[in-house]
Order: C-alpha cells, then structure tokens, then sequence
C-alpha cells in the first residue's frame, strides 16, 4: 500500500494576480493542505486585513481557523508561540511592520530562541507577516523598513518578496520552513502589477536570490519596493551604455552570498539600495558580504543608496525619503566613473 | 469594592436633567459652549472627509458620534493641563485649542500639524496605539512633583485597552499616584474587531479595579456627563487623590478611517438609529429647548461663523508653503550628526537644491 | 461582582482544617506527598545555593518559603498539562516531574538544563519576566482547538504583574477562554522592591476583575488551599470555564538569587519570624500530627531517600560530560544558515578542533 | 553683574575608580548640578541598582529623585518620556540590556522620533543606561549585546566606555546632551580595573573615539569589553614585529569616521572586533565606513571578529561565543599576510 503513493498532482494553469492575491492564494493554499495552518491577527477575520490579504478566507475556513485577535502584537506573537509549540503553524499577521515593536520582546527572546534553548526540542514554525514600507501616503509610523532589526537576531529567517510569483513560492516555503520567519511585504507594491502564477502548491526556495537583470558594468542589489526604483534605474542606465546586473534579493536573512559574489566577480561594482535607514541597515551586510568573498575583483567603492538616516517622515516627504531611480542612476555613475 | 459599573448619565436622550445636583452648574453659557464646540468639530470632521474624497486631504480618521467625549472632556481641562491625543482625538485637541489649520496640515501628512503653539501642551497623536498612556502618567508625575495643580489627560480606545502600554501606564499612575486622568473612548470597535471579541470584560471602567484606582463608566454620547465626570477626576488628580479611569461609552458612526470600508464587517444601519435616537447633538438641543435656552439666530450665526472658521482654516492649509525638504534632516537631533549633514548636502546637492 | 478577596486558607497555621468540606479529600496519601515534594524541594534548594556558595553551580534562585506554592500547584496538574515556570519555580517543574540532575544542569549554565523528557511539557524557564504568560495563554488556546482536557498552566511573581505581557496574556486567555492558570506567588517582593511599590493594587487577585475572571487569593503556604484551589481552577478550564487567576501569598525566606543581598533592602529578620510561624513544612507537620499521621520513621526514611537522591542528581551533574561547543551553533535552526556553519567550521578550525 | 561670570572652579583633585564607581559619580555629580536629573528604574533606591552603579544615591538625593519603580521597562521609559517632554532629565535605568525589548516601541516611536516629530519643540533629554553583554556568567537573556539595534533608529544617541574615565565623562555629557542617548555599560569590565579620574564635573565629547595605541601595521577597532581583549591581541602580535593602531570607538551612533579613515589610510589593513553577533552587527557599518572614505588604501580585506550568529548561550559556552584575544591575533595575522 505504501509503495503505492498518490502522485501529488500539480497543477499547471497559471492565473494572472497581484503581489498581495498571491499572498492570500499562498495562505489559502497552505490552509487547505495543512489544517495545523491557522491565520490570526488584527482585523484579519471579517474584515480581511486591512490590505485585504486575507480576503475571503475567513468565509472558507471559519472563525476557528482565521482568527480575529486582540488589538495586542505581544500578545499575538506569544500566544502564537504557545500555539506553535502545541503542534500549530501560525501565520500571524502584524498590521504594519512598525507597529511589530510591542512584540519585539518575544520574538527576540522568545521566537527566535527556542530551538536553541530546548537542542531542538520544542520549535516554533510560525511565519509573521508584516506589511511594511513607505510611498503610500500612510499615516506616520506605518513606513517603517526595519528588516534590519530581525536579520540581527539569530533563529529567525526574513523573506521579501517583490513579485506575485515569489510571494506565493515564499509564503508557502515559509509556513512548510521547520523554524520561523518573517514574512514582509512592500504595501507600495502589493497592487503595482500582475503576474502569472502557478494554481496550487509550489515554493521559493528560502535563502535564493534571484538575478533579473544580466550586466557586466555593475551590480545592482535590491528587495521588495526597491525592485521597481532599481529596474528603472537600470533601463537609464542602458541608455547611457551601462549594462546592469539587477539582483532581487527575496530573502534577507540568510542572504544569498553567492549570487552577490558571482555577480560582483564579473563586475567589479555594486550599488545597493535599500529604503531603510542607512546606518545599520542591510547594505552594509552586503558591503560586508562583498568584501568578504570578493575584495581583489572591486574596482570601485560600493554605493548605498538607501533612506535617510531620519525617521521616516509624515507623508508630505516620504518621496524625498525614499530612494529614487534618479539616486540609483546616480550612484550607478559614480562606480562606473571612479 | 463593587465591581459593577452601570453607564452613568447626567442628561438623557430626551434631554432631561436626571441629578438635581447638577441643575446650578449647568449655566445657558455652558451649555451653548457644548453646543458650540460640538458643531464646530463636527462641523470640521464632515469638512475633513469630503477634503479627503476629493483628494485634498491624505487618509483620515472621522469621530463623527463621539463628539461629546472629545468635547465634555476637553472643556473640563484647565489651560495649563497636558493633552495626549490619539490620531482620532483632533475634535478634543481643537476644543482645548489646538489651531485648526495645523490640523488639517497634520492630515495632510505635514508634520507641522504636530506642533503645538508655544505653551499649548499638546503632545503629537499617539498613532502606535496606547503608547501614549505612560507618557501622560510621566507628565502628570512631572507636574506633582513640580508642585503644580496641573494634569494630564490621555485618550484612547477601546481596542488600547489590549496594548501592554495601557496596563504598564496605569500602574505607573497608580503607584505614584499622578494627578492623570485616563479618558477612555469605548466606541465599540477596534477597526473592525467589536469589543465584545477586545475583551471578556464586561466593561472598560471595570478595568480600573486593578489599579485601586477610581473608575467611572458614563455615557459618552451626554457632554454633561462626560464635562462634570472629567471634571471631577481631574480635580480628585489635582488635589493629590491619584488616577482615574473613565469609559465613555460612545459610537462611530462611519469608517475607522477614510482608507476603511465599515459595510465590510457591521451593520450600519446601527448608525443611523443611534444618529436618530442618542446622538450628542441631538441631546444638548432637546436640553436647550427643554431649558428655554434655544435660541435658533444664535445657532444661524454660531453655524455660519463656524463654517466660515473652517473655509478660512482649508484656505490657509491650501495656502500654506508646501513642505521643506530641509525639515526631513534639521529635527532628528538638536545638531544634526554627520551622517545626516552629508546626507542632506548630498541630497540637497543631486536635487539641484541649496542646503 | 465583587472585588474584595480575602487569603483563602484550608488548613491554619495550626494545623487544622477550617473547611470541612475538603475533609474526605484530604487522604493520608495526599498529606504525606505534600510532605514528600516539599522536603524534597528545600533539600535540594538548599543543596543548590550551598554548591553556589562553593562555586560548584552557577547564580541560583532560591525559593525557600515557597515550597507550599509550588508543590500544590504541581501536584494538581494532570501529567498531559502544560507548565511554563520562572527561573524560580523549580520547586514546581522538579515536582511535576522534570529532572533534578537537569535542573542543576540549567544553574551551571548548560543548555540541557531546558530540554525536558520525551512528552513532557516543560517549558524552559522564562527569564525575561512575564513573557511565558501569553505562551500558556497560547498552548491553553491550542489544547482547546484540539478538543483534549489538558490546560497550561503559568507561574509568575508579583512583579510580573507590572509587565505589559502580563496583562496581554491574561486578555488573550480571558477573550479566548482557554483552559489556562495563571498562577502567582505574590512573594513580598521583585528583588528589592516591595509590592506595596509594585502596584497600588490591594490585591494581585483582584486584578482578575479586569479580564472578568475568576479570581482567587490563597495562603501560599497553605499547601492545601494552594493545591485544592488549583485543582478548582483546572477543572474550570477544563470543562470550558475559561481562565483563573491564583495569588498565592507566600514569602521568600532568602535572597533573590544568590548574586544578592536582602540585608540591603528589608529585614530579614522577618523571614525568621514567618519560619517559625509560617513555614509550609511546619503548617502539614502540625496538621500531619493533629491528625495522627506522622510517623517518624516514614519522615527518617524519605529524608534520608532525598538526601541520596540529591546527592546523586549532584554527581550527575558533575559527570556530566563538558559543554560541547557544537551546540553553541547546531539548534539555531534546524539546518545551520551558511552564516552559522562558516563560523563554525572557521572557530573549530582556529580551536583545533573537528567539527 | 552679567560681565563678571563667577568662573566655575573645577577640581583638579583625581579619583581612583572602578569604571562603574565612575558611573555612579558621574550620576552624583549631575544629580548635585542639576535638580532636573532624576534617577530611575528597577531596585535603583534602596538597593543601589543589581550591580551597585546608584550605590549611596538614594540615600544622598532621596526617593524623590532616586525612584524605584515597577517591574515595567515601557512603563519606565514611557513615563521618562512624559517627565522630559515636562522639564525633567530622566536618567532610566533598564536592569539588563536583554531586557530593554519591552520598551523598544517607546524608544523606536517616541524617544527618537518626538523631536522630530514636533520640529524641535519638544524634546526628550532623557538618558538610557544599560549594563550589557557576556562574560560574567549571568544567566540566560542577561549577556545580550545589541546596540545594532539602537544604532539603527535615528534619533538617539549611543556611547559605550571602556574605561573609568571616560565612562564618568560620557555620563555627563550624556545627561547634558539635549538628546536621547543609550548608555551601554559593560558588565564584564565594570570592576576590571581603576584608573585616576578627576573629581567633579568635566566631559568626554559624545562622537569621537579614542587612540589607545599607535602603530602603522593593522587597524584595530573595539568598544566597551572588547577593547582589553583587543589591547591583549595588540600585545601579541607586537611580540610577532606587528604594530597595531587601535581605535575605542566610544561612542557608537554617531560613529567617529575620521578617526578610523584616519588610521586605516594610515595602515591599509582593518580588524574590527565585537561581541554581537556578525550579521546585523556594527562591524558591518564601520566596514562600510571604510569603503566609503579609503576604499583604494585597503591592502586587504577588512576582517570582523565578532560574536556568532547563535543566541548568546547559557553561560557554559559563553566563553566560546565571545571573541578572544587568540581569534583576534589570528584575525590580525590574516590581514597582514594577505
Ligand atoms: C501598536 C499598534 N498596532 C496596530 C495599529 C493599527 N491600528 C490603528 S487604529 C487601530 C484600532 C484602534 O482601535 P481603538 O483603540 O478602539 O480606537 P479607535 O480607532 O476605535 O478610536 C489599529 C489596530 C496601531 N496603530 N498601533
Ligand atoms: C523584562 C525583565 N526585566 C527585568 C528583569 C530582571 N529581574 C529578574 S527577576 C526580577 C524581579 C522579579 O520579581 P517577581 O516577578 O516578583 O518574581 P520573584 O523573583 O519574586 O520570584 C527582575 C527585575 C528580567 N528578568 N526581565
Ligand atoms: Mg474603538
Ligand atoms: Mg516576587
């Protein structure tokens, strides 16, 4: 009998959806597959999330499965620990990524370190998602791009997706991922375009980065809202008879060093762009990364093209905050011109 | 200890006076200020929502149905107290006289809403929810110790009550015993979670039990209940008698914000009925024409003044210098530190701009 | 609704049963395993800070006092229940059945310490303070979706009560009425500072109310109220009764671990006086006496058998073999990130070690 | 009468202290200068703080000033927040660094954000005082080093002395900064050694680092405990004919670039030594500093010794986790035979 496995059928048909219909087919996906799978957060019940990722599910699986919490992100993330310890996979969503701080206690101390602290005993697959980003015009705090304060916390993985396709791969590898991870998603990109997506199951490898663009002038490294800017620039920059490597890093924590090295050997040039804050942000893992591994083949000194180093204003300056494909092209000059 | 806490009124949806004990205080004056301010903060809150449709106006946060609160509680602050609004406490900070042209500016995503004018103690809206209660219980603390008779007042909602920063902020206030005053907006939803799925608790007042701390639920919808019950804790704070917890229960009437869809999770229907039968306005009117205090020329002018203050506030938003790019780096520190002067020579510098 | 609560006690410090009700439950068998587990418990609370004071094990956090909170609320669990301790609530997890050589691992700094037995539900011990409430929150949460009887069951001290995570847990069990017991030792103290500065609270139990929760405040050194209580309150939860609040009243003897020095902060002579008068052991002596089932011989065997049982745990404990460096990098996560297996593979390189 | 300012006599008298003896008098001192200063936090009065730093204070300035309060890191820092914003210069204490994640909304949200937020018209001059990291076998959470954390949140300051006297001159200029400012205290070091420090008020700039040694050969750059270590591994390698330049960063936001430019366009070779752990870490930032301002100086590539990417452990295996003086020799041996 066992020999005689049912051959999972995949399907083949694909369907056109925006970044955020691909979240909520990931989840529902995942729903269907693994009833362990529970959906839970702020206003995801009824009203579908704010966003409206997760639409339609709690008509499909009832209140039992996607669950209206307390308005309590410490109280989300701990209960969701309990949960996940209890043979559960939450999926628990945090509004806005900068309202992730009243959790911050338990998943630094808490999410991240169980594993560790039990030798593997008890672990804790759950999967935070968290809208995050500015250039929608949102009331203050809710722009925030702080990936850089989970990267820095051992035990917990943190994926940024900026396609439809990656989405759905990443969310559905993120709930299947024995240990946890973060799971952002740029709101200023989460309706900017279609795509075509599998139906059904299928995953993003965790860990991957992905090359969009082949170049040999210089490397441009980029994730989540930062795609479109850096694309943009390197369209610019073609015109001008600079050929960009474009790499969209989808997973931040661990980082693909390999497809950064790779690229940074042909190139000898990089310029990463980010929309967090400069100091301590991601681009200087990346510097890191890249004078690790690649030092001799550097000609030029790498750019960050990143936010200030200012909070994130009210709206009436986040375009002045946010990196713009005018900086990138800038910053692309200047290593090709050193 | 009782722990019991039935919805306190002190004029009743047909405008009646139901405590003889308040019948002197309650002067013609008084009572045409409600009026007064709850128009006009009305008056503001409809002009807001049509501003933001048309698209002069970023995502706002309406408080149609629960001007009462904002008002009663506001009118019984003293000048000197210290104010700590939420992102949908705009109709009280313009009561205790916040400029209405900021205001709108700060909707309008200009952090020059944010500014209080010079000795208005008015801290920015708290938008991390319930972040704002322990500051108010640390500026009330600063005030004992200055020896001042001024207060602090936080406001905040239903759904905050389930923030560690509401308990954290309350037994701070407790235990020193700050003259705080915790002005609790319970209008029955958090977004689209009602409070009965917020809370097993029966009441938000209740909550005021576990801080040995007085605790008064009172119908938010009568500005005389909410005027003489802030009114009362605030004195009680002023005279060394600690923290108070005050519900008022309230209702609102449309979307949590102008980005939010209420059919998506209510009946709204429910506005509509409580709009006919327990609306603040409505109340103070039918206890002025009880009290022969109505007086519709009055009402003519105070409406056309108002609506006037409004224009003239949309004007001066509209007119107002669009936003300056130096303000993103000089605040952050006293003296910008090095890394955001060359961030800002450079920006300013690639943006064909003068730093 | 109430809010007043009185200490809860079944037997005085005399030895005698107040209640009769609890009479026929209160078996020979019972008294001799409270007996049992609290004598178990000071022996080797007392072995450990005296192998501190050698410097045979790391800080220590001593529960001396509090033996009758522990072991009537251990006792009470259903071995399929769930329990997430403090640092200082060995005395709960060694009597429902935790290792006590692991336990003395966990003081000398070693990871194993955490890990309990196949199918135990240990958590490890929470050090940052509060933070294990909403996890039994959770896994109470989780048991219940499961359909089983089984609930969770938190430990706490007073000062955790003043943490956010405190307040979040015990709404998200309350809105979800999960079958969890949030069990607090109210000690007198959070290192140095007295509960009287803690909160203004009267009561830690009285905090229940703002969660409309059963709560309930008991002598914690009253084993059998402590254990009887518990029992009530599982079975609550158990049968879809929704969360309890226990304060167990209760005082520790000693230092807050043995890094620190009471003399500073309080007098200790206090500690004497509640030994003598007090003490859990004392309190089930006299009533084990009052009710003609003390038996010396019994109490010479099982001190002894503790004694040699500690003993051995200590030894194990020494022969334990040495910290092995790969589980500094191998539980991070389930397969090393590149990261952690570089620096790995470079650190035993550079120690001359294998990986 | 306002030409003839009374010229404030400062001692010239020294002192010697242990560097948290230093701390406390540093407190003294502005709690004697100025009424504003208030001291607070958990066990902070009558039992002089978990590790002594208020020793005396609450006897000297009583409760009025030198304040217990709950068990309640958001509450502490939330209240501090109400009292600076009304005329007080709080000086909080957070027991542990570990435990400073209950409060990090506070400090992301408000702390570093109310200046801006209200274009300078409030201000929260408030310090935030933190013993840190590992090596004194505390348990569990207690040895976190994460000023990663607070150096990327624009609005705050962060300094970390490793030496008595600067530890009571950071601490003044600290309390007399108008801003926010972290003050991270080495536990390990707090008793390690004394050293002469002058009675009475003086301070150490917040920003610039300090040399500890000269040489021309390799770069060495530490904070807080990591500078014995990295002073030993300097020991070492001069006996090998190797001549490090070490630089204690001091301060950590804003980093004093010039001093490490300075040194590394000097040297061409850079180990940078920390125990948070690697990615995410501060080590990355400096890298970056130094692609930035001496990219063609390198003669090799930057080396980081640093903590793991691992949970600080239990304190049977800390001593593996923190950088010792052999990882750093050999670190230093690498850059110099690239
Ligand atoms: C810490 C935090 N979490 C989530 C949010 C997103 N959010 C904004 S308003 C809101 C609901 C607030 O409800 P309530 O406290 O009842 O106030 P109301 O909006 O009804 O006035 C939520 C969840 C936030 N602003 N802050
Ligand atoms: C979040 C956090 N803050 C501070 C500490 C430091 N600390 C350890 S134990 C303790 C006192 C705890 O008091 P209580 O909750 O009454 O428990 P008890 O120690 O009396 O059992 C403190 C402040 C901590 N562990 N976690
Ligand atoms: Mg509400
Ligand atoms: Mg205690």
């Amino acid at each position: 009998m066992v020999m005689e496995r049912a051959v999972v059928k995949r399907s083949t048909k694909t369907i056109q959806l925006t970044m955020i219909q691909a979240i909520t087919d990931g989840l529902r996906t995942m729903l269907q597959e693994d009833e362990r799978v529970l959906v839970l957060g702020e206003d995801v019940g009824k009203n579908g999330g704010v966003f409206r990722a997760t639409e339609g599910l709690y008509e499909q699986f009832g209140e039992d499965r996607i669950i209206d919490t307390p308005l309590s992100e410490a109280g989300i993330i701990g209960a969701s620990i309990g949960m996940a310890v209890n043979g559960f996979k939450p999926v628990a969503e945090i509004q806005f990524l900068g309202f992730i701080y009243p959790a911050y206690e338990q998943i630094m101390t808490h999410v991240s370190r169980i594993r560790m602290r039990t030798m593997g005993k008890y672990s804790v697959p759950m999967v935070i998602r968290a809208p995050y980003g500015a250039g929608i015009r949102a009331p203050e705090v809710h722009s925030d791009s702080v990936e850089a304060l989970f990267t820095h916390m051992p035990g917990i993985k943190v994926v940024c997706p900026s396609s439809a396709y990656d989405a759905k791969g990443l969310m559905i590898a993120a709930i299947e991922d024995p240990d946890p991870v973060l799971f952002l998603e740029s709101m200023r990109i989460y309706r900017a375009s279609r795509e075509e997506v599998p139906e059904g199951k299928y995953t993003v490898e965790i860990g991957k980065g992905k090359k969009l663009l082949d170049g040999s002038d210089v490397t441009l490294i980029a994730w989540g809202a930062m795609v479109p800017v850096t694309m943009k620039a390197a369209e610019q920059a073609k015109t001008q008879g600079i050929n960009c490597d474009v790499i969209d890093l989808r997973t931040l924590y661990p980082i693909d060093k390999d497809i950064i090295a790779e690229s940074v050997q042909k190139t000898g040039r990089a310029v990463i762009v980010h929309e967090a804050h400069q100091t301590g942000g991601l681009g200087n893992d990346i510097v890191s990364i890249i004078n690790d591994t690649s030092f001799l083949y550097m000609k030029s000194p790498i750019e960050r093209v990143t936010g200030f180093d200012v909070p994130v204003p009210l709206f009436a300056l986040e375009d002045h905050y946010l990196p713009t494909p005018q900086r990138v092209l800038k910053a692309i000059e200047k290593v090709v011109n050193f | 200890m009782l722990a019991d806490f039935p919805i306190l009124q002190v004029v009743d949806e047909n405008g009646l006076l139901l405590h003889e004990q308040y019948k002197e205080k309650i002067t013609e004056e008084l009572v045409k200020s409600f009026y007064y301010h709850i128009v006009r903060i009305r008056t503001f809150d409809r002009k807001a929502v049509s501003l933001q449709r048309q698209g002069r106006l970023g995502t706002y946060a309406p408080f149609e149905g629960q001007e009462a609160s904002q008002v009663g509680s506001a009118l019984a602050l003293d000048k000197d107290d210290w104010i700590f609004p939420t992102y949908r406490d705009h109709g009280a900070t313009l009561t205790f006289g916040a400029g209405m042209m900021r205001t709108l500016l700060y909707w309008n995503g200009r952090v020059e809403g944010c500014v209080p004018d010079d000795g208005q103690k008015i801290f920015p809206p708290a938008v991390p929810i319930a972040t704002q209660i322990p500051h108010a219980a640390g500026a009330a603390m600063a005030e004992k110790r200055k020896g001042t008779k001024n207060a602090a007042i936080a406001y905040f909602g239903d759904g905050a009550t389930s923030e560690g920063d509401f308990h954290e902020g309350l037994n701070f206030a407790s235990v020193f015993q700050a003259p705080a005053v915790f002005f609790n907006q319970n209008n029955g939803f958090a977004i689209s979670v009602p409070v009965e799925k917020q809370m097993n608790s029966r009441t938000i007042a209740q909550k005021a039990l576990a801080y040995n701390m007085p605790g008064v639920r009172i119908d938010g919808n009568d500005v005389f209940a909410v005027y003489f019950n802030t009114l009362e804790a605030l004195n009680r704070g002023r005279n060394g008698g600690g923290p108070t917890l005050i519900e008022a229960v309230t209702y609102r009437y449309g979307a949590h914000t102008t980005a939010d869809d209420p059919f998506k999770y209510r009946d709204q229907s429910k506005s509509e009925t409580i709009r006919n039968t327990r609306d603040p306005l409505l109340r103070i009117e039918r206890y002025m024409k009880n009290n022969g205090f109505w007086d519709e020329n009055w009402v003519h002018k105070i409406t056309e003044e108002i609506s006037n203050e409004v224009d003239q506030a949309v004007k001066d938003m509209e007119n107002y210098p669009k936003a300056n790019v130096n303000d993103l780096f000089d605040h952050v520190f006293e003296r910008p530190t090095w890394t955001i002067a060359k961030q800002k020579e450079e920006y300013l510098r690639l943006s064909g701009r003068e730093a």
